[in-house]
Formats: C-alpha cells, sequence, structure tokens
C-alpha cells in the first residue's frame, strides 16, 4: 500500500515579539517531524501541551504554512500550492476540531453548516438536492434529520461534536485530522464519539490523524501512535507496541502518569522531575534529557536519531537499550 | 461561575431576541423616544402649529404662552414648530453621518481583513491618525477645507466617526478568524470573499448595530455642535444646533430660545443611548460568560 | 523600557507627520486666495503675483509642503494672518487657557466618577446603582453647549451666583506666569485673585467635565462588575478576605487598569469640548482659536494649532500607556 | 471512628435561570474526617462544583441559593458551625483559615496583578498576627513546601510568568499556608498535563498525610479517582447516586449509571478488537428539564417503567458504607451474575 501522506521534515516557527525592531528567538513549535499515513491507517499523535502536535495537525491540513519541509499528499507536492488553488486538495483532507461550541458559525443552521461544502464545490446543485444530502449526512453520524434547521446553540456538546464530524463528511473525504475531538466532551459522551469515529473510520476505509493527550483514547482508536515532545517524534510504532513496550523514557514516563480507573493496580510511577523547557531555546542534544531519569553527559552532545528498534518501531533515544 | 451554572443559564450566542431586549424599562423608553422621534420627522408639517419660517415680529421674544407653547424667537418665529422640523435635520444627520460612517468604515475594515498585509497596514495607519485627533476639530477642518454648510457638516462628521466602524470590524475579522468554525470553512475549500461575506460579517451584525445605535446619538450632537460653531446648517433653517446659537445671543433675556432646541437634542441622544445600552448588555459576551 | 520608549517616539514623530499631512492639504484646497485675503480685493494683479511669488504660493503643492515642512522642523509656522504674531506664539498663549479648564475638568471627572462607579459597581441593580446610572445616562447624552447655557443661565443669570464668561474680572489679573489663571492667582498669593479665578473657573470646568464624569462611572462600574465575577475573586473570598478588602484590592485593583485607558481617551473628547465650552464661556483658549482661525481662514494658525494639538494629544496616551504598564504587570515584563 | 470534619445534611441548591429555578443539587449528604480523602465524581451539570461552593459559602447569590439542608463544620476550636446559616464573618473567619479550596484554572484563579508572594502573604496575615517580612518568609518555606524551584526568587513571580504546573502548586501553597483541616480540590488536575497531573496528586496526597487534613475531591475523571480517594461519592444531576469505599465503587459497582462510566473509558492495553466501547446512550439531561421518576432511567438499559419512570429512588444501604440511588439494585444485581 502506497502512502496517502507523506510529512517530511515539516519545521513550524512562530515569531516572538521580541523588542520593538528586532523580534525574539523564534518559539519552534514543530522541530522537524516526519511520518507517513496508508490510506485506511489511523496514526495517533500524543503529547502534552507544547508538543506541537496540534500545529502539525494544522500544516498537514495546510491551515498553518509550513517554515520548512514538505507535505505530499497522494505523490503531490501541496506544500507551497497557492491556498485558491488547494481546491482538490480541500475535498480529499477534512479536520475536525475540539470545541464543540467554537468550532460551528453560530449564525448558520445545522444545514448551512453542513452543506457548505456542497455548496462550495458544487457537489449538489439544487435545494432539495442539497437537503437531501445534508440530511444523509445528519443521519450518518446519528443525528435526526429533522434537526436541520436548527442552530447550534440548540444542541448539546456531543451532538455538536456529531454535526462537526457530518461537515467534515461531506466531501467524502480520504484523510481525517481529529485535533483532540472528544477531549472536551463528558465522560459518557466521549465513548460515543470515539465509537462514532472509528466506525466511520472503518466503513469508509478513512485515514486518520488522530491528535490528543490522552494516551488510552489515542491507543483504542490509532493503529501507530507517534509521541511528540517539544516538537519532535520521540517515538512512533505500533499502538500495543508504543503502549506494552515504551522504548524511549518519555513515552515511559507518560504511561506511568496515566490514571487508571483501578485502585487495586500497585505500579511504579515515574515522576517527571522539573520543567518543559521553553520551545524559544530547546535544550541542546536530545531535548528530553533535562528531565529523563536515564540521561547522561553524551545526550547534550547527540540530538539522537529516530532509529528503528524492532520492525515497525522506531525511537529517537541513544540509550534505547536500557529500556 | 461553574461550569455547571453555565450550561443552565447561558446558551452560547444569543439570536436578536427582542423580546428579551424589551424586558427592560430603560429599553423600552429608549425606543419610544426614538419612534417619536422618528414618527415626527415625517408628520412635522401636520402637528406643527406655524410654518416654521414665518415671522410674526408683534411676538417677537414672547414667552411661552398658549399662542406659542414654546415661546418665539427674535423675528416671531413660533419654536414649538422650528424644534419639530429640526428633528428633520436630525434624522438626516443620523443617516447621512452614521450612514456614511458605518459604510465607509465596514468597507474598510472588511478591505483590511480581507487583503490583509500592506493593504492593511496603509489602512489602519490612517485610522490610527484620524483617531488621535479630537474629532471635532477635525471635522472642523474637514467642513473648513469644503465649506460651511449642512451637507458638508454632515459629510465631515460621517468622515470622523468612519475609523470607529473600520475598528470594530477589523476586530471582529481578527476575532472570528481564529474562530474554528472559520478554520473549518477554510479547511472545506472557502474562498476568502466566502469568509468574509458568509462568517466575519454576519457575527459582525450586532456589535455593529449596537455602534451605530451609539454613534447615532453622537452624530446628533456633533452635526447640531458644528451649526451652533455657525459651520453646519445656516439660517434660518431650523437646526436645533442653529436655533441654539441663536438663543445663545438671548439667553438671559429669552431662556427658551435656546433650552427647547436643547432639549429636544437631549432627549434624542438619551432615546438612542438608552437603545444602545440595551443592545450592548444584551450582546455583551461578558454577561453570559 | 529604553527601546519601547524610542519606538513610541518614533510612532510620534509618524503621527505628526500624518497630522501635517492632513491639515497642510486641507487647507490648501481652501476655496478662496491668501492673497486677496491678505491684501484686499482691490490689490492689483501684479501686486497679487508678487505676494503669492513671495509666500510661494506659486510653486507646486509638493514643494509648497517640503518649505513648510523644513520651516516647522525650525518651529516657524509662519505668522498668522489676523493677529501678525508668530501662529505658534498665538498657539502658546491659548494655551494654558484650554490646558487649565481641560485639567480641572479631568479630576473633576476622575474624583467624582471613579467613586460614583465604585458605588454603582458594588451593588448592582440595587436603588443606588439604579439612581446613579440613570443619572449618568442623563451625564453621556447632554449636548455639552446646552449644558453650558443651561448652567449659565441658572447660576449666572438667575441666581447670579457665578460669572457668566471670561476668565477674570476685567482689569484684575495676576501677573502672568504659567498662563493658567489658577496658578498664577496662587503664585501671587492674593487670595482676592484665588478666589476670583476659581469662580470664573467653576461652570466651564462643570460643564466639560460632565460628559467624561459619566463615562468614567459607567465604565468603572461595569469593569469593576465584569472583574468582580472572575475566579480570582472568588479565590480572594475563598481565603476569608472580608468583601470590602476583596473590593478595593481584587476587584478595583483589576478593573482600574481598563478605567485608565478609558480616562486616556477622554482627551479628544476634553478638547473637543472645549472648542464648544470656550465659545459659550468667551474664553481666550485654543479650541475657540482654532475655531476662529478656521472661520477666517488663519492657516498658519490652524497649522500650528493642529500639529501642537496631535502633539501633545500623542503624548498624553504614551504616558496613558505607561501608566497601564505600572497597573499591570502582564505588560510591564513583556 | 471520630467525629466527622465536615457534615453534609440533605443539600439543596436552586437556581434561578432564565426558564425558571433549577436545582443544581437536590439533596445531596456526606461526611468527611480528618485524614480522609472524599472524592466527588460526576459530569458536567452533576452538582459537583456547586456542592463545594456551597461549603465555602459562595453560591453567587442571585441567582444561586441554599434552599435546604445542614452543613455542619467541626472547628478546631471544638465549636460547630453551620456553614448554611452562618454570618459573614464567622465565615470569613473559617475560610482560608479551617477550610481551604483550590480551583481548576489556575491561571484565573490567581490575581494576575500580584505577585504569588503577595497572594500568599496576604492569606496568611488575613489569619494570623505575622509582620509582612515574617508572612514573607513563611510563604517561602510553603512554596519549598510545595516544591518550587528556587522558592526566595519564585515569590516575586507574577502567575503569568509560572508554567502551569507552577501556578497549581503556589495555589496549593496560598490554600494551605494557614494549615487547614479541610482543604477543598475542585478540578485542580484537570487543565494540567498528565505527567504535571500526576505530580499534583502525589502531592495533595503526601500533604494530606503531614497535616492530616480532611480532602474533597472533585474530579470528572475516574482514573484520578481512583489514584486519591478513601470514599467516592457519584454524583448524577444534582443528586447522589452511588458512595461507597473507593474499591467497592470499582470492585462491586451497583449504580447502572456509575458501571456505564466506568465501562466507557478506555483504558491502556485493553484489547480494541473487541468491539466498540460500551457507551452510555442519550445526553446529560438539562437540569430544566429533569425527567420524572429516576433522573436517569432516559439513559439506563434496566430501566423498567415500573418503579423507574414513577417514582424518584431513595438512597439504599447496600453494603457497608455503601449506598446507591436505584430502585431496582437487588434485580439488576442478580440479573448481572
Amino acid at each position: 500500500m502506497t502512502a496517502l501522506l507523506e510529512v517530511a521534515e515539516l519545521v513550524k516557527h512562530f515569531p516572538t515579539k521580541g523588542s520593538l525592531f528586532r523580534a525574539g528567538p523564534p518559539l519552534q513549535a514543530v522541530a522537524g517531524v516526519s511520518f507517513t499515513v496508508k490510506r485506511g491507517e489511523v496514526l495517533g499523535l500524543v503529547g502534552e501541551s507544547g508538543s506541537g502536535k496540534s500545529t502539525l495537525g494544522n500544516m498537514v491540513l495546510r491551515l498553518d504554512q509550513p517554515t520548512a519541509g514538505r507535505i505530499v499528499f497522494d505523490g503531490q507536492d501541496i506544500t507551497h500550492v497557492p491556498d485558491s488553488a488547494l481546491g482538490a486538495f480541500r475535498r480529499r483532507a477534512q479536520p475536525i476540531f475540539q470545541d464543540p461550541y467554537g468550532s460551528l458559525d453560530p449564525r448558520m443552521t445545522v444545514e448551512q453548516i453542513v452543506a457548505e461544502a456542497l455548496v462550495i464545490h458544487r457537489l449538489a446543485q439544487g435545494r432539495k438536492a442539497i437537503r437531501d444530502q445534508a440530511a444523509g449526512l445528519l443521519e450518518l453520524v446519528g443525528l435526526n434529520a429533522s434537526q436541520l434547521s436548527r442552530y447550534p446553540h440548540q444542541f448539546s456538546g456531543g451532538q455538536r461534536q456529531r454535526i462537526g464530524i457530518a461537515r467534515a463528511m461531506a466531501v467524502k473525504p480520504e484523510l481525517i485530522v481529529a485535533d483532540e475531538a472528544v477531549s472536551a466532551l463528558d465522560v459518557s459522551i466521549q465513548a460515543q464519539i470515539v465509537n462514532l469515529l472509528r466506525d466511520l473510520q472503518r466503513r469508509l476505509g478513512l485515514a486518520m490523524i488522530f491528535i490528543s493527550h490522552d494516551l488510552a483514547v489515542v491507543e483504542y482508536i490509532a493503529d501507530r501512535v507517534a509521541v511528540l515532545y517539544l516538537g519532535r517524534i520521540m517515538e512512533i510504532a505500533p499502538a500495543r507496541a508504543i503502549v506494552r513496550t515504551p522504548k524511549h523514557p518519555y513515552t515511559e514516563a507518560l504511561l506511568s502518569a496515566v490514571p487508571e480507573p483501578d485502585p487495586g493496580r500497585g505500579r511504579k510511577r515515574i515522576v517527571l522531575q522539573g520543567e518543559l523547557p521553553s520551545p524559544t531555546a530547546p535544550p541542546s542534544g536530545c531535548v528530553f534529557r533535562t528531565r529523563c531519569a536515564y540521561a547522561i553527559s553524551d545526550c547534550a552532545k547527540v540530538v539522537p536519531e529516530l532509529l528503528e528498534v524492532a520492525p515497525g518501531h522506531r525511537a529517537a533515544c541513544i540509550r534505547t537499550g536500557i529500556l | 461561575m461553574t461550569t455547571e451554572t453555565v450550561q443552565v443559564l447561558s446558551p452560547t450566542r444569543k439570536p436578536l431576541g427582542v423580546r428579551r431586549v424589551l424586558r427592560r424599562i430603560s429599553a423600552r423608553v429608549g425606543l419610544l423616544i426614538t419612534v417619536v422621534f422618528l414618527l415626527l420627522t415625517v408628520l412635522a408639517p401636520l402637528v406643527a402649529p406655524y410654518d416654521p419660517y414665518d415671522q410674526d415680529l408683534s411676538s417677537a421674544l414672547s414667552p411661552p404662552s398658549w399662542i406659542h407653547w414654546l415661546g418665539a424667537d427674535q423675528y416671531g418665529r413660533d419654536m414649538l414648530s422650528r424644534v419639530l422640523y429640526g428633528t428633520r435635520t436630525a434624522l438626516l444627520a443620523v443617516v447621512v453621518a452614521d450612514g456614511l460612517a458605518l459604510v465607509a468604515g465596514c468597507t474598510l475594515g472588511l478591505l483590511a481583513g480581507f487583503f490583509g498585509g500592506w493593504v492593511e497596514a496603509v489602512i489602519m495607519r490612517i485610522v490610527d491618525m484620524v483617531l488621535a485627533f479630537p474629532y471635532l476639530l477635525l471635522a472642523l477642518i474637514i467642513v473648513a477645507a469644503l465649506g460651511p454648510g449642512l451637507t458638508n457638516s454632515m459629510i465631515a462628521i460621517g468622515i470622523v466617526y468612519t475609523p470607529q466602524y473600520a475598528r470594530l470590524l477589523r476586530g471582529q475579522v481578527l476575532a472570528v478568524r481564529q474562530a474554528d468554525y472559520v478554520r473549518a470553512s477554510r479547511a472545506l475549500g472557502a474562498s476568502r470573499l466566502r469568509l468574509m461575506l458568509r462568517h466575519v460579517l454576519p457575527n459582525s451584525v450586532t456589535p455593529i448595530l449596537v455602534m451605530a445605535t451609539l454613534q447615532a446619538g453622537s452624530v446628533v450632537v456633533e452635526t447640531a455642535g458644528l451649526s451652533f460653531l455657525g459651520l453646519g446648517a445656516q439660517p434660518p433653517s431650523p437646526d436645533w444646533g442653529a436655533l441654539l446659537a441663536d438663543g445663545q445671543s438671548y439667553f438671559l433675556t429669552a431662556w427658551w430660545i435656546a433650552t427647547f432646541p436643547g432639549l429636544a437634542i437631549f432627549l434624542v441622544v438619551l432615546g438612542f443611548n438608552l437603545l444602545g445600552d440595551a443592545l450592548r448588555d444584551h450582546f455583551d459576551p461578558r454577561r453570559t460568560a | 523600557m529604553t527601546r519601547y520608549l524610542v519606538g513610541r517616539i518614533g510612532q510620534l514623530v509618524l503621527v505628526l507627520f500624518g497630522v501635517s499631512v492632513i491639515v497642510f492639504f486641507t487647507m490648501h484646497v481652501l476655496p478662496g486666495d491668501v492673497a486677496t485675503l491678505l491684501l484686499g480685493e482691490r490689490a492689483t494683479l501684479a501686486q497679487l503675483a508678487s505676494l503669492r511669488h513671495q509666500l510661494g504660493l506659486d510653486q507646486p503643492i509638493f514643494i509648497q509642503y517640503f518649505y513648510f515642512l523644513l520651516q516647522v522642523l525650525q518651529g516657524d509656522f509662519g505668522m498668522s494672518l489676523r493677529s501678525n504674531h508668530a501662529a505658534l506664539a498665538d498657539v502658546l498663549v491659548a494655551f494654558p487657557v484650554t490646558l487649565q479648564l481641560a485639567l480641572a475638568a479631568l479630576a473633576l471627572a476622575v474624583v467624582i466618577g471613579v467613586p460614583v462607579g465604585i458605588i454603582a459597581g458594588t451593588r448592582p441593580s440595587g436603588l443606588l446603582d439604579n439612581l446613579l446610572m440613570t443619572a449618568t445616562l442623563f451625564g453621556v447624552s447632554m449636548p455639552i453647549f446646552w449644558l453650558g447655557l443651561m448652567l449659565l443661565l441658572l447660576f449666572g443669570g438667575l441666581l447670579g451666583w457665578l460669572p457668566i464668561g471670561g476668565l477674570m474680572p476685567t482689569g484684575l489679573d495676576a501677573p502672568r506666569v504659567t498662563g493658567m489663571t489658577v496658578i498664577d492667582s496662587l503664585i501671587s498669593g492674593r487670595p482676592h485673585l484665588i478666589w476670583e479665578s476659581l469662580r470664573y473657573l467653576t461652570l466651564p470646568a462643570v460643564t466639560l467635565a460632565t460628559i467624561p464624569l459619566a463615562m468614567i462611572a459607567r465604565i468603572t462600574r461595569s469593569e469593576m462588575l465584569a472583574m468582580g465575577s472572575l475566579d480570582h475573586v472568588r479565590t480572594a473570598r475563598a481565603k476569608g478576605m472580608p468583601e470590602r478588602r476583596v473590593i478595593l484590592r481584587h476587584i478595583l485593583r483589576n478593573a482600574l487598569i481598563p478605567v485608565v485607558t478609558v480616562i486616556g481617551l477622554q482627551l479628544g473628547l476634553l478638547l473637543s469640548g472645549a472648542v464648544l465650552t470656550e465659545t459659550i464661556f468667551s474664553l481666550p483658549g485654543l479650541g475657540r482659536l482654532m475655531v476662529d482661525s478656521i472661520l477666517s481662514r488663519d492657516y498658519p494658525v490652524v497649522q500650528a494649532g493642529a500639529l501642537f494639538i496631535a502633539f501633545v494629544f500623542v503624548l498624553v496616551n504614551l504616558v496613558v500607556d505607561l501608566t497601564y504598564g505600572l497597573l499591570d504587570p502582564r505588560i510591564r515584563r513583556s | 471512628m471520630t467525629r466527622p470534619l465536615l457534615e453534609v445534611r440533605d443539600l439543596c441548591v436552586d437556581f434561578a435561570g432564565e426558564t425558571g429555578v433549577v436545582a443544581a443539587v437536590a439533596g445531596v449528604s456526606f461526611s468527611v474526617s480528618r485524614g480522609e480523602t472524599l472524592v466527588i465524581v460526576g459530569e458536567s451539570g452533576s452538582g459537583k462544583s456547586v456542592t463545594s461552593l456551597a461549603i465555602m459559602g459562595l453560591i453567587p447569590k442571585p441567582p444561586g441559593r441554599i434552599s435546604s439542608g445542614e452543613i455542619l463544620f467541626h472547628a478546631r476550636g471544638g465549636g460547630t458551625h453551620n456553614l448554611t446559616r452562618a454570618d459573614a464573618r464567622t465565615m470569613q473567619q473559617l475560610r482560608g483559615a479551617e477550610i481551604a479550596m483550590i480551583f481548576q484554572e489556575p491561571m484565573s484563579a490567581l490575581n494576575p496583578v500580584y505577585t504569588i508572594g503577595d497572594q500568599i502573604i496576604e492569606t496568611l496575615r488575613l489569619h494570623e498576627p505575622l509582620s509582612r517580612r515574617a508572612a514573607r518568609v513563611r510563604a517561602i518555606e510553603m512554596l519549598a513546601l510545595l516544591g518550587v524551584p528556587d522558592p526566595a526568587r519564585r515569590v516575586d513571580a507574577y502567575p503569568h510568568e509560572l508554567s502551569g504546573g507552577l501556578r497549581q502548586r503556589a495555589m496549593i501553597a496560598m490554600a494551605l499556608s494557614c494549615n487547614p483541616s479541610l482543604l477543598i480540590a475542585d478540578e485542580p488536575t484537570t487543565a494540567l498535563d498528565v505527567t504535571v497531573q500526576a505530580q499534583i496528586l502525589e502531592l495533595i496526597s503526601k500533604l494530606q498525610r503531614q497535616l492530616s487534613m480532611g480532602v474533597i475531591f472533585i474530579t470528572h475523571n475516574l482514573g484520578v479517582a481512583a489514584e486519591i480517594a478513601d470514599r467516592i461519592l457519584v454524583m448524577y444531576a444534582g443528586q447522589t447516586v452511588e458512595a461507597a469505599p473507593a474499591r467497592a465503587i470499582f470492585e462491586d459497582t451497583r449504580m447502572p449509571y456509575t458501571r456505564g462510566l466506568l465501562n466507557s473509558i478506555p483504558r491502556l492495553g485493553m484489547d480494541r478488537d473487541a468491539g466498540p466501547l460500551p457507551t452510555i446512550p442519550g445526553i446529560v439531561p438539562n437540569l430544566s428539564e429533569m425527567p420524572a421518576g429516576c433522573a436517569f432511567h432516559p439513559r439506563c438499559a434496566h430501566a423498567r417503567p415500573e418503579p423507574c419512570t414513577v417514582r424518584r429512588p431513595d438512597l439504599e444501604q447496600v453494603g457497608d458504607q455503601h449506598v446507591v440511588r436505584c430502585a431496582r439494585w437487588r434485580e439488576i444485581a442478580r440479573e448481572m451474575s
């Protein structure tokens, strides 16, 4: 199977406010990330705040322009295609956002929201055809077609998230970028949406980039998982391998910090020391070394490469052997 | 407030609930004043007891009485009729000056937001420049350049108020552009024009409406102010500012000439302010947050 | 900090440049010819041409602007066409009158407006709040020229308590030091003079203060309400802080940040209002000077006055921004 | 067992909304002893935060109002206060000194215009006769106790200059500065990253043991609850639906809602090919449109028209210190086994 999406050495710097005449040191939100996503595959992106996972998602969708690097979608380099010529790509890749309250235009009806893509790309002609398709999309995500003329504020958070998913599905995309799509929802609603996404993904054979800070959700939904720290991939591997046999100290610490609803489970917790370094002045060598329990002096000198440690399992650590 | 109560007490974005706005007495008073004012501009010829230009030297400077309810001026013209006809100039000022500012300002704001880059930089710097100047003085200079007169004074006021709308809409573009629903629309392939017209503009209607209402009051005062200084409407036209200027020379002996036109201005402005405040409170996101 | 100041001064220069462009070009498209104005209708064509040449009016307008700019940079705005004084000198004589008026009005507005806002904001929807807010709404809706006349009518005319215009009683003047009558009187040390200068200042100051006062009261109230519902106020209460201290330390202090900005913005309002106030109370201030100069097309004075006002304006905004930094640590350290 | 520190009896809190008065909390009872951690678990709208604010006397009024119930607090001095009726002065003396509270969002819960030192010193001096200098020394000690690196320098930092984790530590330092006997923590780790959350949870447990405080910890996250709780109280739509010692909640779950919540959480290492996640259908009911009978019945797989849709179930004792609000808990237990 060929890769649907290939991202190579992607970099995003944001300017920071320095003094009046000189900009501050750039904030390195994403610092050289490469990965591929195959058709029908779900890649999970995990990281804490400041890891650059959302910026990465935005760049893949060309909602943020990369500072450097390459985005190749279905064999075509789209990194520098101007916005106005991105139409074809826009029909094939769609986002799902985190905040169910901010992601729907409060002044539009559900029909207008869901049908916007149909109008833009002329996928349906005539009022009735548009309405029928919008109704079909609502039913696809488990909502009632009779709710088409309501406004977003008349729905609950979970229902709004379904509307957002319906909007993304309108163009029949091949790639979905879901950025913390279930994080803002109540526990009992979260599972509904996770199931919906997983079901759609499987039925329609979608490729998906699932971005989340919640490792358990990511493991559940993703085929492969990339762990990000300070804008770099620390480890990338099949989901099961990431959770059962992590090869990077950061992944290990992250896993151990996840609170489990199981009071009997005694386990070793690795408490990370210190603070997240500033993304405007990342540490030399391995960016994780300042908080790593296994760090040695070499870690400050060498930038670790993302090397294969097991089939399909790669980690960026010069001491992977010790785990 | 806690997350729990928010869900109960506030829908995120309220539709324009006219009924709810009018639940407050102040809003009702404001609306009443505004409606009466608007009616008078149409009905002035019917309700005014005299022709506002008719001189009757026998009743010159006569105080309020049954014949002249609000007294008469130095030429014996009926003050009530003149004040009533003054509503027309005032409304004209609102339509022309506030309208000009609204259209020009929103266009500039949208252009700045739409093109970004240097277009935006140029527009916003000019806006800053105009705002960095006492607006009445700027209006004076513009009227001086255009020549005194009612129309020119309205145009001048319109120009002076334009930057405020430009800034409002520009801020709105900035705020709305960050919203996820606009990013979603971009990801669907919506053009910039579509984003502006379909998302930014509809979501800016309420703040523009609030500003237009509040500015309507200011516009009435400012045009009257220019007339008062002798740069706006010229005598003998029954403009409230010009009437006041007239009355100034007599105010110790014939207080009614200056008092009633001023009172009319005050009432109209109060009406717009009450209405604008009610609208603003209704839409203020902080009130529900 | 120095960097910041340098940047702001750069902005100041830019704004002044912009204002000079606006004023210069508007003044030069004015209908009417300056030479005719100066020499009268009966001047011969030759005389007019020679004067125009002398004044540089026969040059292209951009060249004229360039020369104008060169002179302005040397502090020379030309001579007033009416008074025959240097234009800038006329402006500088009139300015203290306006400054004194504006400062007095601003002081009144802040000293009364802020407490009114606090009182109303701590009792939202109460009787007192409703009363005060109705009063301030009347205040902001008041046409300033009408208010001035009514005050004059009441206190000057009917009651006769206060003078109906002017700076000082005729023939009575403190030696001019600052040009501000109250301060000059204080310097002279003569109680009678101080008393009179205050009496003459009262009505204009009250007139000019009304709108800013009402606005400051309203913004203080709404900021108090907005800040009062923030999380950190709940924290303060959760610490067991008495309500009074919560209001002063955790609500008012934070609410002052936007209030200061609004106070800064009042300056434009004050200068605009001063034009009308000075007209009503016959004060020889800058606002009145500007109106008269505009009406008589005395463009050197208009240019000098406009640039001077813009200069003061930008300077005050700078001060406001610096105050902002003092009040808000988030701005100070970034 | 010693007398509890805090007893809440049948607490009801109303809010006047635009659609009429709604009961945000409708009859909640529990108690907390010294050295014990009670975790209140619930989704949005369950009334868990309102309950905590009611204890602090910080329900915004209007629109809120404690309509009935008692909150008895046994102060260090020996006196017992009913916090629903205590006057403003008594509440002020208790807050911060005997009952302290930390909030979810440390950025907005700290005043941005004062340094964290100022805010800790302020708390200390409200309740203890300390000089500014002595209070500052104590503030630095507190920051050190909370594991803030370089406390003597950080004491002069403004909230925006600190990371989320450090801000929350400063917030806790402030809350604990007067050595309270009861700490209420309202979602204190929700806004934090998991690794920071782990640090903060560990810190709260450690300090609780050290200072032998009673802790009421509010969260929506059952994983967090499992980490820290002695006892757990599950709330749904303003009511207690199940309360028990922590282990019993997870291992002897009685309420269908609690079980639904537990099952719907994805867990690390679970078999994802076993089918979709079990879910609770439907949505959390709006407080103004509360269903008749059991509030949970529209979403409950075990609900029967009789009695679930008719009568609001009472809390029933199902085991040692284990109560559940379900009319059919016996039948359900039989069906399950």
